[in-house]
């Protein structure tokens, strides 16, 4: 009887589930308004499955991947600003290693200049490398993240355009199309990519003592150094998966629109990107994290803007929409707003029993 | 012990040099764009340009410096001024006093909900801040997208150098007063350093938290004002990205992110001029807009990596 | 004494760079006494003597032996005019034979057309080191070959057998054996009976009490007193050298003392879920009700319930006039003040100077018409910081940069300056070294004495039972036990109560 | 007073979920004894008394009343079988008469209706044998809590009760009504009653019980005639920490041929420490006197590595090794528990199962992570080895007290198997109790072999535990002195003036 009753004020205090409730309202309320908003057909022309949940899932890919980064981020107590910008930059550049006979030939057609290993590599190597920059500015420099991070978020973008010219590129190359726009096993290869990077980064994390070791840095960065762990590396090897997750993100994006776009490829992903993260319930002060909960997250905050989208809202208004029901699940999951539940709760469950 | 650590510190670490580093950032981004430019930036008339474009940002940067001090964090000012810039063009029609009262009216509001937000659910300043930026920039967009809004003639015509060097200094002056000869500055600094101490101190933290967000938003609808008389229409992007140019200017400035005893009032000043002095010199010395990002990013790192107090990592509330 | 004056130090001074060694002390020697000089190391006792046998020049200030200056530039000068010294560290010169180093710069005697009559002096030593009783020693080997004891002695004997007008010994009991201080002490004696003097110098304070007639007492450099032996004790003694109690006498020492009826804070009923149940109890003016249990007990949140600092507070607090304290502002305002257990975080504000930390309660009433002068609250902190006698730089250092002991000065110096009747103090000698606790214990005396009221809560047993009139034991959130001071009262007692 | 057994008790175990009450605990109450029943809160006492009187269903063990086995389903069948419980609350109904309330629910009848004389005088008669001449046809609101407590053991008695049952009855009396109480306990037992007697107040167990039994944790510790025990004994015996631990702790034996564990030559940090020396042989704890400041804490963290060593060399085992960080300390098998325990030492977010595998895991590295299980596995044996309260590992361990803290650090350490175990003020802050446990822990893992060095500020406890003290001061070692031969005067001195 105890037991129970602990069960229920532990999940009205856990964050996640909150997210998963808003997540299952938000879905409720769309299939109230449109029951046809569950239906999933196959489209033979494409070989893939059509329909608004393939869709959330699927245009969410680049957040749900960034956001895998950031929830490491995140739990070491920081916060990593120039994730967006880093998407720009490997659009750019795969975009730069696809047409750099740009000057030849105008019409995009399907090749690529360089090799197709270089045009994914390079980008994803160089992305890495930026992270590994914001990892030493805070492991080394000392620097707080959030302005460490501000400077590739401020010069990041004048990196894309300076590689490629201040030009957008577009290109036809078939094998590059097929990361944004192909398909796997019916479903949308960006689906699939987010499966792989979310599954391996969970088994990085968990099936090593890695993310016991980010909580740890997260919670006492001094206590764990004195339990022998080497903090600034654990700072270092963060930073760098996020940034490599942003170049990941960043060929998806492109992919998806076969052009680079220095100016708007990935922006405002890092507010997204922590807004997915903190909504999956993990605290911006460092420590336990949840990847269940930040996909959760990057769902919702995809569902909403799908919501939009589909229902036909001012398209003006998807912002201030998008940012009052983030608003909304952010309240119901504050402290305040979970004791008062979890002690309604509580006392419900004692006065039955 | 201490002094004897206090005398190891090289110059460069110590807190003196850190204090007037921004200073001599400020001469030295001076100096050099004078002798970059020959000069150029220093005639009148480029002096009047640069000066414009110091205004607002100096009164919504006097009012973050508050939400900062208690080591929060503000991204709503684009957004913020957006709107407001739309109530006060809106108003200006019906009478200009009305107008001024209307923008910092809305502005207060807006700092209210970030205030009441972070306050009364112990959220995070930077999540909530978030939330509203997309928010109001939504709100924003919504009246502005079709066509631009314009603003009166009556308003325009107060377009004069002096008005907004007076509404600055006035601010200025004011927030300077409150910060370091009222109770206000200590309250604000002392939640910056240690909110617990604080409060047990006497502080009422909550309220000196609200007051905070409240008048950087209301400073923040004054400077809409001032943008409007300059600009004269509102658009989408109306204080697109301020809040990140707030940000760095404040940080060059000197200004610790975390807050705490360490700001220093002149931290508004030197960084928002800094700021402009750079953005402008890099525009008359021709470089493409990526280059001077790139350019603005690398000064940044500089300064960051020389002012930074390194003791002081933790999270911004 | 005899009255007649033997030597008279004035104004002597001496620095060694920046430190003030020896700051303008005078003090005179008469005839026919043991003079004992103490104090603490640092204190300038044997800087003092030095300067007088010329090991140092003098820095400032005269001294005068039986009416004629003395302004030595070397030990045998100062032979020459009566004054020895048998110095702290080793004074014998290696090499040489045990003879030659007793009359070292004394070797006149024994010259003769500029050759050394060895074996006279060796003759001549012999016999004094016998009449003294050193029969071990022989003056012809070398004085290497003897250990630092029977150096030791040579010395004594090196600097008294041309009988000094006054003779100083430095430190020297410690490097002898029981019988070696015996021997000395009898030296000693026989140099006052002859109506000459001997300044003493020892750490050890129960042979100075019991050889010597006065003892003067120099601290940092300063002359502090000359007392009596007859008339003071250890402890005593102690006390004049450091300035303060040391050793186990730093809790209070009265028992017995009458608390005021008065009450001034009065607790009903107060609970706060999960932590204290139904706490009551009343303050009364002048007292230090001390706060006992284990760490979990909800002493700790009393406290905090007090000073209106807990969340989801039932019952009242009330101050004598009835006024309720509620919350933080209106606690503070009716003059109670808290020093927290979590000092760091939840006292004092690390990243803030000490000024700022001092003036912080106190802003609203050193406003005039709201405006704050920075000169009104520099001078505000500076005086309660010096009262505190905080350790720092300034009072613009930051408080991180201080031990735990100034940090807690530094917030006792908050509510001193606040001007706080009523003080909660949580543990507040938690992670503090001996002499900061007995300046923390000393503070709290002298505050009850002016009337103000203490609640201390604290793990420590000792100081629970050393400090309090009152003490009410908590266990489980409840007051589980009172006990009122008494000698009689054991940590048994207590803890009885306490699981 | 050597009645025979008219309630035993055997084996009695009762599970709740998650938690034992009571485990395998005997007890057995004599005719005409005053049996005291003790124990901190939550050591199983009411649930025991529940058990008696049926509120609680055991789960296994037997019951035996006269020799007989009962099984009481709840206070009413209990009560007809003889056993009559007063509760802590007064459960009576203060708008009844005393009278009544003696005899509600089994009212004298005549003719059908409630025979109000014969209450009233049978009433009158139970009270005046407790010297109580008061009106019982009066509400027992008007009554003092005495009183009422009276009525409810009048009532108790009344139903011809063999075993009375008090539970925690003195709670709200005066001493004088605590005096009349103790006065009608006495003239009941004489009478052949067993009386069952739970209180807090230790006094009142040696002024009126004849045996006291005590439980801990759910189980039982033992039963003692009154005169068995003595007041600290049996506080002991409670709380299950030895008070006494403190005055028995044995400094750990070093034999003169121990090899040399740690040995530091002339290390130094370059500002704060200058040519610091020391040795420290296995299974030696060596003590750090001085005040703060004094650079017991630099040295400790420049022997792990926290702070550089600049200068100097550090030996191991016999062998150099270069320590440039914490990690490198750990891989050469030392341990460091520091002094500030919340900022350096507990990670507070993270649970007592994290906190404790940390230091194993960061030596292992992250890529041989320990599995969910080993790491269960690791800390519930340290959570069992050092006593850590807590219902599970799950516990976030800023959750928990200083003392629990502390010792969930130093089981951090210990699950390293340290070779070198450096302490610095692993006392600070924390009750009697968990101190003496840490002081014994420390003194048994020296007997284990390994080395310890304990800085504190407390000298008695540097004293009673440390082979060897080291003095500091003003950053430098003044002395070493022997722990044994040395008192708290001599360090004082050494700190206060140096060296002699």
């Amino acid at each position: 009887m105890a037991g129970k009753r602990f069960d229920v004020a532990g999940l009205m205090q856990s964050k996640v589930t909150w997210a998963v409730i808003a997540e299952a309202l938000i879905l409720l309320v769309c299939f109230v308004i449109r029951p046809d908003f569950f239906s999933i057909s196959y489209q033979p022309s494409t070989g893939m499955l059509y329909g608004s949940l393939i869709d959330i899932v699927n245009r969410s890919a680049e957040i749900t991947i960034i956001s895998m980064g950031m929830t490491l981020v995140i739990a070491l107590g920081g916060t990593d600003l120039s994730v967006g910008a880093l998407v720009a930059v490997a659009g750019a550049i795969a975009l730069k290693f696809l047409r750099w006979d740009v000057l030849t030939y105008t019409t995009p057609g399907d090749y690529t200049v360089y090799p197709y290993i270089l045009v994914i590599a390079v980008p994803l190597v160089v992305c890495a490398l930026m992270g590994l920059f914001n990892g030493f500015l805070v492991a080394k420099g000392g620097i707080q993240p959030i302005i460490a991070t501000l400077i590739l978020m401020v010069c990041g973008r004048g990196v894309a355009q300076i590689l490629t010219d201040g030009k957008q590129f577009t290109t036809g190359y078939s094998p590059f199309r097929v990361i944004g726009q192909g398909s796997f096993m019916y479903l949308p290869m960006p689906i699939i990519i987010t499966v792989i990077v979310v599954v391996a980064v969970a088994l990085f994390t968990r099936k090593t003592a890695f993310g016991a070791f980010v909580e740890s840095v997260g919670v006492n960065p001094s206590a764990s150094r004195l339990s022998g762990i080497k903090a600034g590396n654990v700072i270092l090897l963060v930073f760098m998966i996020t940034g490599l997750l942003s170049g990941i993100a960043g060929l998806i994006y492109s992919s998806r629109i076969m052009s680079n776009d220095s100016n708007n490829a990935g922006l405002n992903f890092e507010m997204d990107a922590i807004l997915a993260v903190v909504i999956g319930g993990t605290n911006m002060a460092g420590g336990k994290f949840s990847l269940a909960g930040t996909v959760i997250g990057s769902l919702i905050i995809r569902t909403i803007v799908t919501f939009v989208y589909y229902f036909g809202i001012v398209a003006e208004a998807t912002m201030a929409f998008k940012a009052l029901i983030i608003a909304v699940v952010i309240v119901l999951q504050s402290e305040p707003v979970r004791k008062y539940f979890a002690r309604r709760a509580a006392m419900k469950g004692g006065a039955g029993a | 012990m201490a002094g004897n650590d206090e005398m190891k510190q090289s110059i460069f670490e110590s807190d003196t040099f850190k204090g007037l580093l921004p200073f001599i950032g400020l001469v030295v981004i001076l100096g050099a764009m004078y002798w970059l430019t020959d000069g150029r930036i220093m005639q009148p008339k480029r002096l009047r340009l640069l000066l414009s474009q110091v205004y607002y940002p100096m009164i919504v940067a006097t009012g973050v410096f508050f939400v900062m001090t208690l080591g929060s964090i503000d991204f709503t000012e684009g957004s913020t001024l957006g709107v407001a810039s739309i109530v006060v063009s809106v108003l200006s029609f019906h009478s200009i006093p009305l107008a001024i009262l209307g923008g910092i009216l809305t502005g207060a509001a807006i700092g209210a909900v970030n205030g009441f937000f972070h306050v009364k659910f112990r959220l995070q300043s930077f999540i909530v801040t978030i939330c509203t930026m997309y928010l109001f920039r939504g709100v924003c967009a919504y009246f502005t997208t079709e066509t631009a809004i314009p603003a009166s003639a009556a308003i325009k015509a107060l377009d004069s150098d002096n008005l907004k060097i007076g509404i600055t200094v006035a601010v200025l002056v004011v927030a300077w007063f409150m910060f370091r000869f009222t109770r206000i500055g200590n309250d604000v600094k002392a939640v910056g350093s240690g909110e617990t101490a604080a409060k047990f101190s006497g502080v009422r933290t909550d309220r000196v938290k609200f007051l905070a967000f409240v008048a950087a938003g209301a400073l923040t609808g004054l400077a809409a004002f001032v943008n409007v008389i300059k600009v004269g229409s509102i658009t989408a992007t109306a204080g697109n990205q301020l809040e990140t140019q707030i940000l760095i200017s404040l940080v060059l400035g000197g200004l610790p992110i975390t807050g705490g005893a360490k700001v220093r009032f002149s931290n508004i000043v030197v960084g928002t001029l800094m700021y402009t002095v750079l953005n402008n010199g890099l525009v008359m010395l021709g470089f493409e807009s990526a280059t001077q990002q790139l350019i603005k990013g690398i000064v940044f790192l500089i300064f960051v990596a020389l002012t930074i107090d390194r003791k002081a990592l933790k999270v911004i509330k | 004494m005899s009255g007649k004056i033997l030597l008279k130090a004035e104004h002597i001074d001496k620095r060694f760079g920046i430190t003030h060694a020896v700051n303008d002390v005078s003090l005179d020697v008469y005839a026919g006494e043991i003079r004992a000089l103490i104090g603490e190391n640092g204190s300038g006792k044997s800087t003092f003597c030095q300067m007088l046998c010329g090991i140092y020049t003098i820095g400032g200030g005269t001294f005068t032996l039986d009416g004629q200056p003395v302004n030595v530039r070397n030990q045998v000068e100062a032979n020459n005019l009566g004054v020895s010294i048998i110095v702290q560290e080793m004074g014998t010169l290696s090499g040489l034979t045990v003879a030659e180093n007793i009359f070292l710069g004394h070797e006149d005697p024994f010259m003769s057309h500029g050759i050394k009559n060895t074996r006279a002096m060796i003759r001549e030593a012999q016999r004094l080191l016998d009449a003294y009783g050193f029969t071990n020693i022989r003056a012809g080997a070398m004085i290497d070959s003897y250990n630092f004891e029977d150096r030791k002695l040579v010395e004594i004997v090196k600097a008294t057998y041309m009988k000094p007008k006054i003779l100083i010994v430095d430190e020297t009991t410690t490097a002898l054996s029981q019988n070696g201080r015996l021997e000395l002490y009898k030296i000693m004696d026989a140099v006052r009976a002859d109506g000459r003097s001997v300044i003493f110098i020892s750490h050890d304070l129960g042979e100075i009490l019991t050889h010597c007639d006065t003892i003067s007492i120099l601290r940092d450099g300063e002359y502090i007193d000359t007392v009596n032996a007859k008339d003071v004790d250890e402890d005593g003694l102690k006390r004049l050298m450091v300035g303060r109690e040391i050793g186990s006498a730093y809790y209070r020492t009265d028992y017995g003392k009458t608390v005021s009826s008065e009450v001034v804070l009065s607790v009903k009923g107060v609970s706060v879920p999960g932590q204290i149940e139904d706490v009551s109890f009343d303050l009364h003016r002048g007292e230090i009700l001390g706060f006992g249990g284990l760490s979990e007990c909800g002493m700790h949140e009393a406290g905090k319930a007090v000073f209106g600092a807990s969340l989801d507070r039932e019952g009242s607090v009330t101050l004598a006039d009835g006024t309720p304290i509620n919350d933080i502002p209106s606690a503070i305002h009716h003059s109670i003040g808290y020093a927290s257990k979590d000092r760091d975080n939840e006292s004092i504000i690390l990243n803030e100077s000490i000024r700022n930390n001092i003036v912080l309660p106190s802003l609203d009433d050193l406003a005039e018409n709201h405006i704050l002068k920075s000169r009104k609250l520099n001078n505000f902190a500076q005086e309660f910081a010096e009262k505190m006698q905080t350790k720092m730089q300034g009072i613009h250092q930051f408080i991180s940069d201080l031990s735990g002991g100034n940090k807690q000065k530094v917030v006792l110096a908050r509510w001193l300056g606040k001007g706080s009747d009523i003080l909660v103090l949580d543990s507040p000698t938690r992670g503090i070294d001996v002499k900061v606790k007995q300046a923390i214990y000393a503070l709290m005396q002298e505050l009850t004495a002016q009337g103000k009221s203490i609640i201390m809560i604290s793990e420590e047993i000792p100081e629970l039972l050393g400090m309090s009139d009152r003490i009410l034991i908590m266990k489980d959130g409840r007051i589980s036990g009172e006990f009122m001071r008494s000698e009689s009262l054991s940590e048994e007692d207590l803890i009885a109560k306490m699981v | 007073m050597t009645g025979k057994n008219i309630l035993e008790m055997r084996g009695i175990t009762i599970e709740f979920p998650g938690v034992k009450a009571l485990d395998g605990v005997d007890f057995s109450l004599r005719e005409g004894e005053i049996h005291s029943l003790l124990g901190e809160n939550g050591a199983g006492k009411s649930t025991l008394i529940k058990c008696i009187n049926g509120v609680n269903r055991k789960d296994s063990g037997t019951i035996l009343l006269d020799g007989r086995e009962i099984n009481p389903s709840g206070p009413y069948e209990a009560m007809t079988l003889g056993i009559s419980t007063v509760f802590q609350e007064v459960n009576l109904c203060p708008n009844l008469s005393v009278a009544e309330n003696i005899f509600v629910g089994r009212q004298p009848m005549k003719h059908g209706r409630i025979n109000w004389s014969e209450i009233n005088r049978r009433a009158e008669e139970l009270m005046s044998r407790f010297h109580l001449d008061i009106d019982v046809a009066r509400p027992l609101s008007y009554y003092s809590t005495a009183v009422q407590q009276m009525t409810a053991i009048a009532r108790a008695v009344d139903v011809q009760a063999k075993i009375l049952i008090l539970d925690e009855p003195t709670s709200s009396l005066d001493e004088n009504e605590v005096q009349l109480l103790f006065s009608v306990m006495r003239q009941l037992r004489d009478s052949g009653m067993g009386i069952i007697f739970i209180t807090h107040f230790l006094d009142q167990i040696y002024a009126v019980s004849d045996r006291m039994t005590i439980l801990r944790n759910g189980h039982l510790v033992g039963t003692y005639n009154i005169n068995e025990l003595g007041k600290v004994e049996l506080v002991t015996k409670m709380v299950g920490k030895d008070m006494d631990v403190i005055f028995s702790l044995k400094r750990a034996n070093v034999p003169e041929d121990s090899p040399v564990m740690l040995k530091a030559e002339n290390i130094g940090d370059g500002s704060r420490i200058d040519d610091m020396s020391l040795t420290l042989r296995k299974g030696e704890l060596v003590g750090f006197a001085g005040l703060l400041g004094s650079g017991r804490t630099e040295t400790a963290e420049m022997l792990f590595g926290a702070t550089r060593a600049v200068h100097g060399e550090i030996f191991v085992d016999g062998e150099k090794v270069s320590i440039r960080t914490p990690f490198d300390a750990i891989q050469a098998e030392e341990a460091f528990c520091p002094e500030d325990r919340k900022r350096d030492g507990i990670i507070g977010d993270l649970s007592i199962r994290e906190n404790i595998m940390l230091a194993v895991q960061s030596r292992k590295g992250f890529m041989h992570p320990m599995t969910r299980q080993e790491q269960t596995e690791l800390a519930d044996k340290y959570i069992a080895l050092l006593g850590i309260a807590t219902p599970d590992c799950e516990k976030k361990a800023g959750e928990l007290s200083g003392g629990n803290q502390q010792k969930v650090i130093l089981a951090r350490w210990m699950a390293t198997s340290p070779k070198v175990l450096i302490l610095d003020e692993p006392t600070r802050g924390i009750d009697i109790g968990a101190k003496a446990e840490i002081q014994r822990l420390m003194l048994e893992m020296c007997g284990e072999g390994v080395s310890v060095i304990f800085i504190s500020s407390e000298l008695d406890e540097i004293i009673r535990c440390s082979n060897r003290i080291i003095i500091m001061r003003d950053r430098a070692k003044v002395a070493e002195v022997d722990g044994a031969s040395c008192t708290q005067q001599d360090i004082l001195r050494i700190i206060a003036e140096g060296a002699a």
